[in-house]
């Protein structure tokens, strides 16, 4: 019964996915959407490591970038198709993701987060330096669209909405997979107490590093989609801003839920375009929202929602 | 000396204490029995300013302690060894327990013989006292901190488990300790599992249970009382 | 070449002394709320405009600046600490940390609302330029080194040496055990964060007359400042300051001997060598 | 009445936030006094308007500002004054029909071929020669340079370094440095003069390259300076506390030192304005940038038809008075490029000397 | 079971356990006692390789296992609790308690992404461990409570059912009764005698003599890191060295 509620809610956002375009009505609309949708992967990933794992990972967009480097650097200047490039854009961030992931997991805590801060640092740093690999800061150009597929092009906005939406969709799905099975609930064992997740049997380091490589490679196929969106990437994707961002998303939607970040990823940007008028002052609102968030609504939207959902059943079990 | 009127305190819309009334008197040892989370260490965080009681009022001598600020209440006399030891773990033994007499740091000469006081009651300490209290074992660290509480010469001690993980041994010259302390002139409230020993010191005692007082009388009545002797004795 | 070297060691001590000074304000408030306080490096770019302002529109002169900036910014971290952080002290590691992200982000909005996005130039009344045989030594770094060593050395005896700042590193150790002995933890909490906020007025009023004023200053300053503390050990002052000279020169050292391209590389690979081999910072010890 | 809006993406905030907001407000003076005008094309009234977007100096914002620009307000021109935003636009101005105002003096803007860019100043590598040839026999041959490692000044110095060699003069170091990042120059720059320089090779945002140069002077340095066209002398001027500290540097004419007639009255009509800020050569350029696109726009009887515009460009700025051409632009070349005759400005005895630079090709 | 033989560790200067060696027999209850700091939880964490031992050896089965990580011994069998237990508060305490039998299952990261047969086995599995233990634990009722919402002592049974999700052969559990009261360490006592009686080797750490002389099969005492004595309740309560060192009078057993 729960179950069958479960799909149809799924179902339902699918379809208002698929019918968005036509709600929007505007080229616009669709190109924030489609940004939207590729953060969103980028934030689902995030969610593994720091919602379920418990580890916050400041160098997120550091990876993106690399994924989206990846992209670039193999179409532009090796002339590999989107799709090759692409698929691999993933699988490099999370090989990257492994070695960082090793060195970096055996800091606990705070010292996790700063550590990975400056990782993130040096990543955008190398990528502004190493000219003759990522172009330095003049940043990558002409990255081409992904080819069409049989008859599908990808040359319009209409077109890329839906291929980020599929990839969207299929990240969802592989994540909720992964949260519900046994190895989610062996990565929020060690989101709750690594001592007793060690004596309960979980090697630490093999889970912490391969829900860390998942992560970032939510985050490099997110960027390798972007560098296809787009089309152009310079450093400043690595910049640790947008792991705030994501963070935020993660935040505002319930930080170790599955759907929170999604809904965080979807209508943060949608507020932030409402308030476009304020232009750069944006985040004299934005600053103390988050605070406020933070402080009276510290399990998000769907963290909250969930729990009273939780206490609901369980008063009803009782009850009946 | 300490009287506790209709105190209530909510953590959340979770009520922990529902109305308490109780009385300690100058120069008295008071136990409080209670099973787990019936709500003791709660009166007493409450006593000492950390929680916020959500009514009712605790008088100790003229002053009224709700709404003053944990700092104040220490200040006035009233001093904690609270459950779970609460210690500074980086620090020295020693300067955990010149920081139980921070009240007092206009006054320090005391605090040195109260020093003395400690040690010679835990030799254990004297051995440690330059080692960061973290270090120690559970059952030392308690040690640290019932010295660290009588550090701050308190009128009125409230002893929340104190032998919550010491050895027998241990908790035996512990209670010949509290019972010293008290006869000293400390007025003294402790919350203890370790009933059959606690009421053996205590002048008074009182029962709780879901954060509401059910029972109250001296030692010898509870421990004449099968129910209580049922649930806090085991014989 | 000796010349060049002794040049170095003075910009070595230059910046060292700025970044201890923001890393001991931040390794101070970690101890207290362990919390990384991103916003420490918005109180840094505060500092810097406040004075800049008090200088530039009042007139006042510059230490008179200092002081009226170091007030005003000791004022918004105690605010901070109240609005913020103080509600937020049972929370999980993660939401402080988040909600320091938001006081950054309003600070660095509400400075560039204030004073505009563009770089500004802080005056100094130390223009000359001394020489010490053969090594050019502007007044104003002279200054830097030694106030920021003087505000060192204070610090730490005031930590250690009296009974309030036990009760600072009492609060840091166990918040509630410091109710318990009489500490108010409010109180210090607020002196705490005041103490950072000063500090990081001073680094930056200090710093500021040989470099520009504008919003996002404190980024590079900041995520320095998180490099020395968990260089040194978070929470650690010896730490803070050792961490602080060990970026300084790292950084001097290696931009004239290494390349400058590749300074701020050098001060993050350090860290993560440094890491790798003692995960627990360098000033730590193993606490259970 | 029909409003035409005309696109902005360039910093509104972070370090370069003014340089920004210099290029939107030559522009934006330029629409005022147009529609001051009331302006018909193809015998309609229509009205001028700027939408314009902060893209923070960054080129992914810059793509994302101008998808909007496009698809939301439908502007056939969009102003970018930065060359990576600018590049970023190149790859889709094309296909997306709409003219690209390039702010930028980097050469390849115009030597990639897209047809629908205009490159409004001059290129940079027009100052090359006649700078260099002033600080090598003034200073001598001994070049350090230490300019900013943002893309636009690393393609200066890959246009710079051969030509210097080619003159006859040596690179003695080499030692670019994140301007717009850094906390402290002096390690830098102390590097750099361990080589012992004649002249020193500086440029980046106005400010930080004062601060390079006054912290030169500090370490000894009593060479030359060659200022590359993004940093302003008498910007620089307010770091270093005058132009004392500037003796020897050449860059770009500051606007206000410029003592053509028309650049004169212009000055006087910019204060009139904004009486408390001097215009820098952002201003003047697109400001008649701006005036020669509604010009043309008027002569190919299109306000949305970006070929049809673009053809029409070379026309749009022979048509300008000289009070709406006060930099003398003659015209635009088949790439995209303005062709004008440029000024430099040399600092000497604490004044800045006009020096003639032969027109871009 | 467990063969010991001549650990020691030291912390600094400090030995907290000092050539210790003892045997942890198969099928019974094994306490350890001591004054404090005498190094029982020490033992405890060298044990269950939490800490690796300055010298000594530990053998479990013939097999040793000094050198092993936390997690592979846990494999091998042995479990343990802590005197406080985190649970995750936002889900349920049968959802806390399915993790308990990961370490039998085998399912990875493939598995999950096509819902293998064997991974809809396994999960079908710890499921019913995480039932079975709780059942085991008289907890069955509060299955689907929040673990936010439940009591101490309904915490400490949950974690005693996480251990025996593992499938341990032995139990560790250091000071199960602390901050329990009399009534309910008499309920803790009858279940860690259920539990031997079901084939499990418990080893505990506890400080209530009535509990554990009622309890234990064997004492092991230990005291500044040194074994002193071991023995059955009644050799202990009557060797005066103990008596000197940690019972007091009072327990004494004349
Ligand atoms: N900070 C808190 N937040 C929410 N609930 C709490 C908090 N502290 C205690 N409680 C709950 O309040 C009730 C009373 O707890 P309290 O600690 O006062 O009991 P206790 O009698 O001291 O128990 P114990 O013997 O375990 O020390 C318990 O149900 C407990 O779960
Ligand atoms: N990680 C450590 N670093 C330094 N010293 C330690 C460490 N762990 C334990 N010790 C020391 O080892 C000794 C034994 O500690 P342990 O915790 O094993 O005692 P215990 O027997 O469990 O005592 P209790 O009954 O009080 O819990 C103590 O003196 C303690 O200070
Ligand atoms: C000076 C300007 C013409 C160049 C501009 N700063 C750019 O990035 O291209
Ligand atoms: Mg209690
Ligand atoms: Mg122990």
């Amino acid at each position: 019964m729960a179950n069958l509620k479960g799909k149809l809610g799924w179902l339902l956002l699918i379809s208002v996915g698929l019918a968005f375009p036509w709600l929007a009505g505007n080229d616009y609309y669709l190109t924030v959407m489609s940004t939207a949708y590729i953060f969103a992967i980028a934030t689902i990933g995030l969610n593994l490591i720091t919602g379920y794992t418990g580890q916050l990972n400041l160098a997120h967009s550091g990876f993106m970038a690399v994924g989206a480097y990846t992209v670039g650097i193999l179409t532009v200047d090796y002339h590999f198709t989107f799709w090759a490039a692409f698929a691999l854009s993933g699988v490099v961030a999370a090989a990257l993701g492994f070695f960082i992931g090793l060195v970096s997991l055996r800091l606990k805590g705070h010292y996790f987060s700063i550590f990975t801060l400056c990782v993130g640092y040096i990543m955008f740093l190398v990528i502004e330096k190493w000219d003759g690999l990522t172009h330095g800061t003049v940043g990558i150009l002409g990255i081409p669209a992904p080819e069409a597929i049989g008859s599908i092009t990808f040359t319009t906005p209409l077109a890329l909405y839906y291929l980020v939406f599929f990839w969207l969709v299929v990240g969802m799905w592989a994540m909720r997979r992964i949260v519900n099975s046994l190895l989610g609930r062996t990565f929020i064992a060690i989101r709750n107490g690594d001592e007793l997740a060690e004596s309960l049997g979980i090697n630490l380091m093999r889970n912490k590093v391969l829900a860390f490589m998942l992560s970032v490679f939510y985050a490099g196929m997110a960027g390798g989609l972007y560098a296809g969106f787009v089309r152009f990437i310079g450093p400043s994707i690595a910049g640790v801003e947008h792991t705030f961002d994501m963070t935020m998303y993660m935040l505002v939607g319930g930080l170790g839920t599955l759907i929170g970040p999604l809904l965080g990823a979807l209508t943060v940007p949608w507020l932030t375009q409402y308030l476009q008028f304020l232009q750069e002052y944006r985040f004299i609102v934005f600053g103390p929202i988050l605070v406020l968030l933070v402080i009276f609504v510290p399990n998000g939207i769907v963290g909250s929602y969930l729990a009273w959902r939780t206490r609901r059943t369980d008063l009803k079990g009782k009850n009946a | 000396m300490l009287a506790f009127e209709n105190l209530s305190l909510r953590y959340g819309s979770f009520l922990a204490l529902d109305g308490v009334t109780m009385h300690v008197k100058e120069g008295e040892l008071v136990v409080l029995l209670g099973a787990n989370g019936a709500g003791k260490s709660s009166i007493f965080l409450t006593a000492s300013g950390i929680h916020k009681a959500a009514g009712g009022s605790i008088r100790y001598g003229d002053k009224e302690l709700v709404g003053m600020r944990a700092s104040q209440i220490v200040e006035a006399g009233v001093v904690q060894c609270p459950e779970g030891r609460k210690l500074f773990p980086g620090m020295s033994v020693l300067k955990n327990l010149m920081l139980g007499a921070y009240v007092h740091r206009r006054d320090p000469a005391p605090s040195k013989r109260m020093l003395e006081e400690v040690l010679a009651l835990f030799p254990i300490l004297a051995e440690k006292k330059d080692d960061p209290a973290g270090s120690l074992s559970g059952g030392q660290q308690q040690m640290v901190a019932i010295g660290r509480a009588m550090m701050g010469r308190p009128k009125v001690l409230l002893l929340d488990e104190p032998s919550l993980g010491l050895a027998p041994l241990v908790i035996k010259q512990m209670f010949e300790v509290i019972q010293k302390i008290n006869q000293s002139g400390t007025t003294v409230m402790l919350a203890e599992q370790n009933a059959f020993a606690a009421l053996k010191i205590a002048h008074r005692a009182y029962v709780i249970e879901s954060g509401r007082i059910v029972m109250e009388g001296d030692p010898e009545k509870l421990l004449a009382d099968d129910t209580i002797r049922k649930a806090y004795i085991g014989t | 070449m000796m010349d060049m070297f002794l040049q170095q060691v003075l910009n070595g001590l230059t910046l060292g002394g700025i970044y201890s000074l923001v890393a001991l304000g931040l390794t101070l408030v970690y101890g207290i709320l362990h919390v990384p306080n991103f916003a420490h490096g918005a109180f840094y770019m505060v500092g810097a405009f406040m004075s800049f302002h008090l200088m530039s529109a009042w007139g006042w002169n510059y230490w008179l600046a200092m002081t009226g900036s170091a007030a005003t910014v000791a004022l918004l971290a105690v605010l901070a600490e109240r609005l913020v952080f103080h509600p937020l002290r049972h929370a999980s590691g993660l939401h402080p940390m988040i909600a320091a992200i938001g006081v950054l982000l309003f600070l660095e909005a509400a400075a560039q609302a204030i004073w505009g996005a563009d770089f500004q130039r802080m005056q100094t009344p130390y223009n000359s330029i001394i020489d010490l045989g053969g090594v050019t030594a502007p007044a104003q770094r002279l200054l830097i080194i030694g106030a920021a060593f003087t505000l060192m050395v204070v610090l730490h005896l005031f930590l250690k040496k009296t009974v309030m700042g036990s009760t600072i590193i009492a609060m840091a150790q166990n918040r509630d055990g410091a109710s318990l002995v009489g500490i108010d933890a409010n109180r210090v909490a607020m002196l705490t964060f005041a103490i950072s906020g000063v500090l990081a007025a001073v680094a930056a009023t200090l710093y500021a007359p040989i470099n520009l004023v504008y919003p996002a200053m404190g980024h590079l300053v900041i995520t320095k400042a998180f490099v020395i503390i968990i260089l040194g050990g978070m929470g650690s002052v010896p730490g803070a300051i050792v961490g602080g000279m060990i970026i300084g020169f790292a950084e001097s050292f290696g931009a004239y001997y290494i390349s400058t391209d590749y300074k701020d590389i050098i001060a993050f690979m350090l860290l993560v060598v440094i890491l790798s081999f003692r995960p627990q910072g360098l000033f730590t010890k193993g606490v259970r | 009445q029909e409003i035409v809006k005309i696109g902005y993406s360039g910093p509104l905030s972070g370090g370069a936030a003014q340089y920004g907001k210099n290029v939107l407000d030559g522009a934006l003076m330029a629409i005022n006094e147009v529609n001051a005008t009331n302006p018909e094309i193809a015998g309609k009234k229509v009205k001028f308007e700027m939408v314009s977007l902060d893209d923070k100096y960054s080129p992914s914002e810059t793509a994302i500002n101008a998808q909007r620009l496009v698809q939301q307000y439908k502007t056939a021109a969009i102003l970018v004054p930065h060359s990576g935003g600018i590049f970023a636009l190149q790859t889709t101005n094309e296909a997306q029909k709409y003219l690209l105002l390039a702010y930028s003096s980097v050469p390849q803007i115009t030597n990639r071929g897209n047809k629908l860019t205009l490159r409004i100043p001059p290129e940079f590598t027009s100052y090359i020669k006649p700078f260099s040839a002033y600080l090598m026999t003034r200073y001598g041959k001994k070049i350090a340079l230490i300019g900013a490692d943002h893309d636009y000044a690393k393609a200066w110095v890959a246009a710079f370094k051969p030509a210097w060699e080619a003159a006859g003069g040596t690179v003695v170091a080499e030692n670019p440095m994140s301007y717009n990042r850094a906390t402290d120059f002096y390690s830098g720059v102390s590097k750099a003069l361990a080589a012992k320089p004649d002249v020193l090779f500086v440029g980046g945002a106005s400010e930080p390259t004062g601060l390079v140069v006054k912290q030169a002077r500090e370490l000894g340095f009593k060479g030359g300076f060659f200022v590359i066209d993004q940093a302003k002398l008498d910007e620089m001027a307010k770091v270093t506390g005058g132009y004392g500290a500037l003796e020897g540097a050449i860059g770009v004419l500051p606007v206000v030192d410029d003592p053509a007639p028309e650049m004169k009255d212009f000055v006087v009509r910019f204060h009139k304005i904004y009486p408390n800020r001097d215009p820098g050569s952002e201003v003047v350029w697109n400001y008649t940038a701006i005036h020669a696109t509604l010009q043309a726009m008027k002569l190919a009887g299109t306000t949305t038809d970006a070929v049809a515009i673009r053809a029409q460009l070379q026309n749009g700025y022979k048509a300008l008075s000289s009070a709406q051409n006060p930099g003398g632009v003659t015209g635009v070349d088949a790439q995209g490029g303005t062709i004008t005759v440029t000024r430099g400005g040399a600092v000497e005895n604490g004044k800045v000397k006009v020096i003639e630079t032969p027109a871009a090709k | 079971m467990l063969k010991i033989d001549h650990l020691t560790i030291r912390f600094g200067g400090l030995a907290a356990v000092n050539d210790v060696s003892t045997i942890i027999e198969e099928g019974k209850i094994n306490a350890i006692i001591g004054p404090n700091g005498a190094g029982k939880t020490t033992f405890f964490n060298l044990i269950s390789c939490v800490y690796k031992p300055t010298s000594g050896t530990i053998t479990l089965d013939g097999r040793d296992v000094t050198s092993l990580r936390t997690d592979q011994v846990a494999r091998l069998g042995v479990a343990r609790t802590f005197q406080t237990t985190s649970l995750f508060n936002g889900a349920t305490v049968l959802d806390n308690l399915i993790v308990g039998h990961r370490l039998r299952t085998r399912s990875g990261l493939l598995d999950v992404l096509c819902n293998s047969s064997r991974l809809r086995e396994e999960e079908r599995i710890c499921r019913e461990k995480a039932r079975d233990a709780l059942d085991f634990v008289s907890l069955s009722h509060i299955a689907n409570r929040l673990a936010g919402d439940i009591t101490q002592e309904e915490r400490k049974r949950v974690a005693f059912a996480l251990a025996l999700a593992t499938d341990p052969k032995l139990l560790l559990l250091d000071e199960p009764a602390g901050g329990l009261n009399p009534e309910e360490t008499l309920g803790l006592a009858e279940l860690i005698r259920k539990m031997v009686s079901h084939g499990l080797t418990v080893c505990l750490i506890e400080h209530k003599m009535n509990m554990i002389m009622s309890l234990a099969d064997k004492i092991l005492v230990l005291n500044y890191g040194e074994k002193i004595a071991e023995g059955t309740p009644a050799e202990i309560r009557a060797n005066p060295a103990v008596i000197d060192a940690y019972l007091g009078s009072d327990h004494a057993g004349i």
